[in-house]
């Protein structure tokens, strides 16, 4: 009985499900926080598979900071509590769990035809990760790959930017303000800050 | 000063592109500025001229190579400048008649709202010019030679609100790209048939027994015939000669310097050029030289008869221009290369100046050109009068003008090669030339004033300019004066042979004194018709008037173009426009369109808009995807 | 290490069908989102068992990168899920449905 | 590893966690004591001498008091969030190295739970994990006041937590490790606190922001939301969250002293080897958080808005040209050799790099003063 082996059969099943509870929540924050169990046992999974770098990696970023923007989101449009699980699309639901069915038994031939359940990893893993897995990591990080993670902090930045100009709140032009501020009577009346403005542009 | 050369056309190119990019912000001074650059470039053409005849000479040629241009396969093509005699003969035609033209138009063009751009055109055209005369290749000769043809077409519609300007413009540029079309077959086939386009490898002079000619040509004289027509194709077209003549006069819409500069002095003779940079191949057709007199004495007789009855100012030099040019052209076809580009240089400085002239008449009478409406303005602009009658004697060959000595030769060859007809046709051209040139001068400058305008003479920054030219047009001739041993011969021997020993005809001094005496002749008439007042010219014309005009348009040859050609092309492409384009194929895309439309119509439904049906799919297509691929497996 | 690697590919597979059918069954634009994000991390695990199966690091090195590019990815997504909230007052996928036809 | 190495670390793990406990305890009566002494009055003097057992007062007190669940709470996350909010603050300890260890029943044992690899990343891992328990808090007490504090906390500990981990990762290129022992070891001469004194101060003011303590105390600021995310709790669940805004300062000042401080380095004779750099340790963390009390007296609360632009405008530049700075010291001699000049050279650059910010930052913030929006 190896460590492995229980660490595996603790965190797979409550892995699975927890992402089953996620799927069935009616409450979005909820599903949030089953995701976030999820997302735990994952990195433990990781941990498992001699990564520790994306283990703290999946905390730091999954959990740390997706989770929170999602919980964030959640909370900040006060989206119904409740989400109404009828189903509208006709068929829709048995075809997706039809087609789920078919995804599992797919990838489990798969699986089989190509790794085969008794494949054992290898012992070379402890050379690859050679003085660290934090450092073997960089080192692959920063000569083969460095291109790709050149590019990938310009996506991140441009996603930044983007999210910045989505979710920015329109002002309005200060020509029409100084108009209406020459203006003593007021014609039209006054809208709401708040309010999302009809022309508004939908992402 | 041999390894500068590239400096030669560099220098025009820079001020290309700095009258392009900063004309408006230089202003006058783009003027000076683009003058000076062509200045510069004459002066380092002398350096490099004075190189060269400190050369024995049978090394008389250098290739300077610049870089390689093109690399494919066995295809290469470098920029290469040569330096030899007749390329710098030519290149300091260019820059010298070029440098004096420039300065004129500082004070002819002065007050345009496109100053600047006039000068960035005038530079670019000295570039390419000079690329054209300097190229070592086919190939980059073919790119000054377009060169030219696109500065012609920028500056003749250089004022291009008027639509006379424009359309003259775009027919000066149609007609031309025919021969070109030619002229790039011919290049074409000269590199499949002899493997280069290097006019050292493709022209190895002399070329005779015993020594190592192009395989090609000594062994198939059909070939090189058919080389060297498509290449005088090419020349036709830019020279102006019969058939493709009818641009060049509606070419005078253009600026006076233009004219001067592209449609007397240069471009226009870059066809004659053209030929005697390639003679051997025409040598080795044989049949090729004999279209080449044929052209040249047709268009000179043609040309000359045409001027006589010409009205307006410039179109007269046109006229004489064109007839000139055949002029030159009989030289080639008697394999007088040399006469040719004597012809060439001399007709460089008179016809330049009379343009000039003709510029500052206009410049004095607001852009008037009618002769009619001119006459006594010998008193008004002395010095235009007498340096204009100075370029037409020369024309007219009364020695010791320029003229008298560069067609004295060609009418000599003629009858001394024993081409008796052509020096009779030639002598007949020679006759018209001086009576219409007579007829010009005692119009505009002699006789009574038929203006009420006031002339004045031009400012110095324009006459100095006519005085040089003046004294090239008077003197120019003795550079070549000695038949056999001129300066000009004995130079141009190493490119173009040796001047034969006349062997047959008349001797030297006989042709030249019958030749004195037909120009004479045709003065006197000249005079006696428009000078001397005892003949009323007007009732003249009246009375001839069918032969005038006749005469007047140019043996009605545009009219029979319109009528054979254009007319039935324009109906032909009205046809594919409006019934085939319209009809047919516009038919077919909207067909093609409908049977989208109605597809889509039908598929469009899978469309749902509900996201999740999208989602479904997308699964489904990996499912199917997956499958077929572990059924692969 | 004694579990075999299928057991975590097997694992990786049950993730990603959940997290699909969540995409494919949800209608909350939120929910469905949080399935793509198991989705990705689904994948995730099959890359680092993947790493560990072949003895070298490229399969976490790619684990990282679709991190990387999963959070670059909710940024954006959340933030048109904001916009398109603000507009119609809904998260509810099944009502942006104007891209039809 | 055999029964005894399990068993070695369940007690340490037993005994962190008291003494973490036990900590807190003293804690709250040193912050009481030490405010009232620095405004001239006595504090809590009732309870035991000196009223030194004033806060297990207080927790008796939480202990037995009624907890309350408001109607429209979501009960399983309400019970949840203040557990969430205590676990990474004892988390987060696991990986600091406390002292260097004894030798027992001839085996070695560190005076640490777990020398993870990845040290740096675990403790920035749980400090992100801080924000749960506010945010959960906030939402399921179903109250408005209190999802707003947990709005602007959340968004508070997300805006500083990067300051921090800019902070974390300028140390972590200076001494080239992840795991904790490593870089205490590597502080042998010189703490790091001398090199990385910038670093050091962004760490301390974000993880005064981190743990919501004053001046960076806006989740609960009680003019402005009553008190905060915890308004609606009460009772033991009221006591956990304050365990746990404290448990937090205690580890802020535990990785400081760890990464900044050199740890439970210091000056011992040879005697009782083990238990000085215990004693070295303790004495470090508790003058951090002397210093964060101080902090705390001196200083009035920010503005939110203000509280925003500092971390985001000032902080976070500030962290970027200390790393950027720091990265040149470190690669420039490897590419340049030891040459002084172009080290000088990129500490000048670096030093007006910093100057420029700061100044186009406070210049900006003028601006805003004198012309409110």
């Amino acid at each position: 009985m190896a460590a492995d082996w229980i660490v595996f059969w603790v965190c797979a099943p409550i892995s699975i499900g927890s992402a089953i509870a996620m799927l069935l929540q009616r409450n979005a924050v909820h599903a949030a926080l089953f995701l976030i169990v999820n997302l735990f046992t994952v990195a433990v999974l990781y941990l498992v598979l001699g990564a520790p770098f994306l283990f703290a990696v999946q905390i730091i970023v999954y959990a740390g900071a997706i989770m929170v923007l999602f919980l964030f989101v959640i909370m900040l449009l006060g989206v119904d509590r409740e989400e109404r699980l009828v189903e509208r699309l006709r068929g829709q639901r048995t075809a997706a769990i039809l087609l789920g069915l078919g995804v599992v038994g797919e990838v489990v031939f798969a699986i089989r035809a190509g790794v085969g359940f008794s494949t054992r990893a290898p012992a070379g893993f402890g050379a690859a990760n050679g003085g660290g897995n934090p450092q073997a990591l960089g080192r692959l990080l920063f000569r083969a790959y460095f291109l790709p993670f050149e590019v990938t902090s310009i996506l991140l930045m441009v996603a930044a930017v983007a999210a910045m100009v989505l979710a920015r709140r329109r002002e309005r032009p200060v020509a029409s303000a100084e108009r209406r501020a020459q203006e003593p009577i007021e014609p039209s009346e006054p809208s709401e800050p708040s309010e999302p403005r009809e022309e508004e542009p939908v992402g | 000063m041999l390894r500068q050369v590239w400096l030669v056309p560099a220098l025009p190119l820079a001020g290309f592109v700095v009258c392009l990019f900063a004309g408006t912000r230089l202003g006058r001074y783009a003027g000076w500025l683009a003058s000076a650059l062509v200045v510069a470039s004459f002066g380092i053409g002398l350096g490099v001229f004075s190189d060269l005849v400190s050369l024995p000479d049978a090394s008389r040629h250098v290739v300077r190579h610049l870089y390689e241009w093109i690399a494919v396969g066995g295809f290469r093509v470098a920029v290469d400048l040569r330096v030899d005699p007749l390329s710098m003969t030519m290149a300091l035609v260019v820059t010298g008649v070029g440098a004096i033209i420039h300065v004129y138009s500082i004070g002819y063009m002065d007050g345009d709202p496109r100053y600047g751009r006039f000068f960035a055109y005038m530079n670019l055209f000295v570039f390419f010019m000079l690329t054209l005369v300097l190229a070592e290749n086919f190939l980059l000769l073919y790119v000054g030679w377009e060169g030219v043809g696109l500065c012609s077409y920028l500056l003749i519609g250089f004022w291009h609100e008027r639509p006379a300007a424009a359309s003259a413009a775009k027919k000066a540029f149609v007609v031309t790209r025919i021969g070109d079309t030619f002229m790039l077959v011919g290049i074409a086939l000269i590199f499949l048939r002899l493997g280069s386009l290097d006019f050292t490898a493709v022209l190895r002079i002399p070329c005779g027994p015993g020594q190592h000619c192009p395989p090609a040509i000594t062994t198939d004289t059909g070939v090189s015939t058919v080389i060297a027509l498509l290449l005088f194709a090419g020349a036709i077209g830019k020279s102006a000669q019969v058939p493709l003549h009818v641009w060049l006069p509606d070419a005078m819409e253009g600026p006076t310097p233009v004219s001067a500069l592209i449609h007397a002095a240069t471009m226009v003779t870059a066809g004659v050029y053209l030929v005697a940079r390639t003679h051997v191949l025409f040598e080795v057709s044989g049949v090729a030289l004999t279209v080449v007199l044929v052209v040249g004495l047709v268009t000179a007789l043609y040309a000359a008869t045409v001027a006589l009855a010409q009205d307006d100012f410039k179109r007269v030099l046109a006229w004489s221009t064109i007839s000139q040019l055949g002029f030159m052209f009989t030289a080639l076809g008697l394999r007088a290369y040399w006469a040719a580009i004597f012809l060439l240089v001399t007709h460089a400085f008179y016809k330049a100046l009379l343009f000039l002239s003709a510029g500052s008449v206009m410049h004095a009478l607001d852009g008037e050109t009618d002769l009619k409406k001119m006459g006594g303005l010998r008193r008004t602009m002395p010095i235009t009068a007498v340096v204009c009658s100075i370029g037409a004697l020369a024309l007219a060959g009364i020695p010791p003008f320029a003229g008298f000595f560069s067609k004295d030769d060609v009418l000599a060859v003629a009858n001394q090669s024993g081409h008796a007809l052509a020096w009779l046709i030639a002598l007949v051209a020679a006759f018209f030339s001086a009576l219409y040139m007579a007829r010009l001068v005692f119009l505009a400058f002699f006789g009574e004033e038929r203006t009420e305008r006031y002339a004045h003479e031009a400012p110095p920054v324009m006459t100095v300019p006519l005085g040089l030219l003046a004294v090239g047009a008077a003197f120019g001739g003795f550079l070549g004066a000695n038949e056999t041993r001129g300066l000009l011969q004995t130079f141009l021997a190493p490119v173009l042979g040796k001047v034969r020993e006349p062997t047959q005809g008349l001797s030297g001094p006989a042709l030249a004194l019958i030749s004195v005496g037909v120009a004479a002749l045709a003065i006197a008439v000249g005079w006696l018709v428009y000078g001397s007042g005892r003949i009323d010219w007007v009732a003249l014309r009246v009375r001839l008037s069918s032969l005038h005009r006749f005469l007047a348009r140019g043996w009605y040859v545009d009219d029979a173009y319109a009528a054979v050609l254009v007319s039935p092309a324009k109906a032909g492409s009205a046809f594919l426009a409006y019934v085939v384009d319209a009809r047919l194929v516009d038919g077919l895309v909207n067909a093609s369109g409908q049977l989208v439309r109605w597809l889509a119509s039908v598929g469009r439904r899978v469309q749902t808009g509900f996201v999740r049906n999208y989602a479904l799919a997308i699964l489904l297509g990996a499912l199917v995807l997956l499958v077929y691929v572990g059924l692969r497996i | 290490m004694r579990t075999p690697i299928a057991y975590f590919l097997v694992a990786s597979a049950a993730l990603f069908t959940i997290g699909s059918v969540g995409v494919l069954v949800r209608r909350n634009a939120l929910v469905i989102f949080m399935s793509v994000e198991l989705q990705l991390n689904a994948v995730n695990l099959a890359l680092v068992a993947f790493s560990r199966m072949h003895g070298s690091l490229d399969g976490q090195v790619l684990a990282f990168f679709s991190m990387v590019v999963a959070a670059a990815e909710v940024v954006v997504g959340l933030a048109i899920i904001v916009s398109v909230y603000r507009r119609r007052r809904s998260a509810d996928v099944d009502d942006v449905n104007l891209l039809k036809w | 590893m055999d029964w005894l190495d399990w068993l070695l670390l369940a007690a340490r793990v037993v005994v962190v966690f008291f003494v973490l406990l036990l900590s807190v305890i003293l804690l709250v009566w040193v912050e009481r004591k030490v405010v009232a002494d620095m405004q001239t009055r006595k504090g809590p003097m009732r309870a035991g001498p000196r009223g030194v057992l004033v806060s297990l007062a207080d927790g008796i007190k939480l202990f037995f008091k009624e907890g309350i669940t408001p109607a429209l709470a979501d009960r399983p996350v309400y019970l949840i969030a203040p557990i969430v909010s205590m676990l990474p603050a004892f988390l987060a300890f696991a990986v600091i190295p406390f002292g260097t260890g004894v030798t027992l029943f001839g085996r070695r044992v560190p005076f640490q739970i777990a020398d993870l690899n990845v040290g740096i990343l675990w403790v920035l891992a749980m400090s992100s994990m801080m924000v749960y328990g506010i945010v959960l808090a906030g939402w399921s007490s179903g109250s408005n006041y209190p999802l707003l504090g947990s709005i602007r906390s959340s968004a508070q500990m997300i805006s500083y937590e990067v300051g921090m981990a800019l902070a974390l990762v300028s140390v972590l290129m200076y001494s080239g490790h992840l795991r904790m022992t490593q870089i205490v070891a590597a502080q042998d001469r010189v703490w790091n606190v001398v090199p990385q004194l910038p670093a050091f101060v962004i760490y301390l003011i974000a993880g005064l922001a981190e743990t919501n303590r004053p001046p960076f105390d806006l989740p609960e600021a009680e003019t402005e939301l009553v008190a905060g995310y915890h308004t609606e709790y009460s009772g033991i669940k009221f006591a956990m969250f304050y365990l746990a805004e404290y448990l937090n300062t205690v580890t802020v000042a535990a990785i400081a002293t760890t990464l900044f401080l050199g740890g439970w380095r210091g000056p011992h004779p040879e005697h009782l080897a083990w238990l000085w750099p215990i004693l070295w340790f303790v004495v470090k963390v508790l003058a951090i958080i002397y210093a964060y009390i101080w902090i705390r007296a001196t200083l009035p609360r920010f503005r939110y808005d203000r509280l925003m632009a500092f971390g985001w405008k000032v902080l976070i530049p500030f962290g970027l040209v200390w790393v950027l700075a720091t990265g040149a010291v470190i690669v420039l001699p490897d590419v340049y050799g030891r040459r002084p000049v172009v080290i000088g050279a990129a500490a000048v650059l670096a030093v007006v790099l910093l100057l420029s910010l700061l100044w186009s930052a406070l210049a900006r913030r003028r601006e805003t003063v004198e012309a409110p929006s």
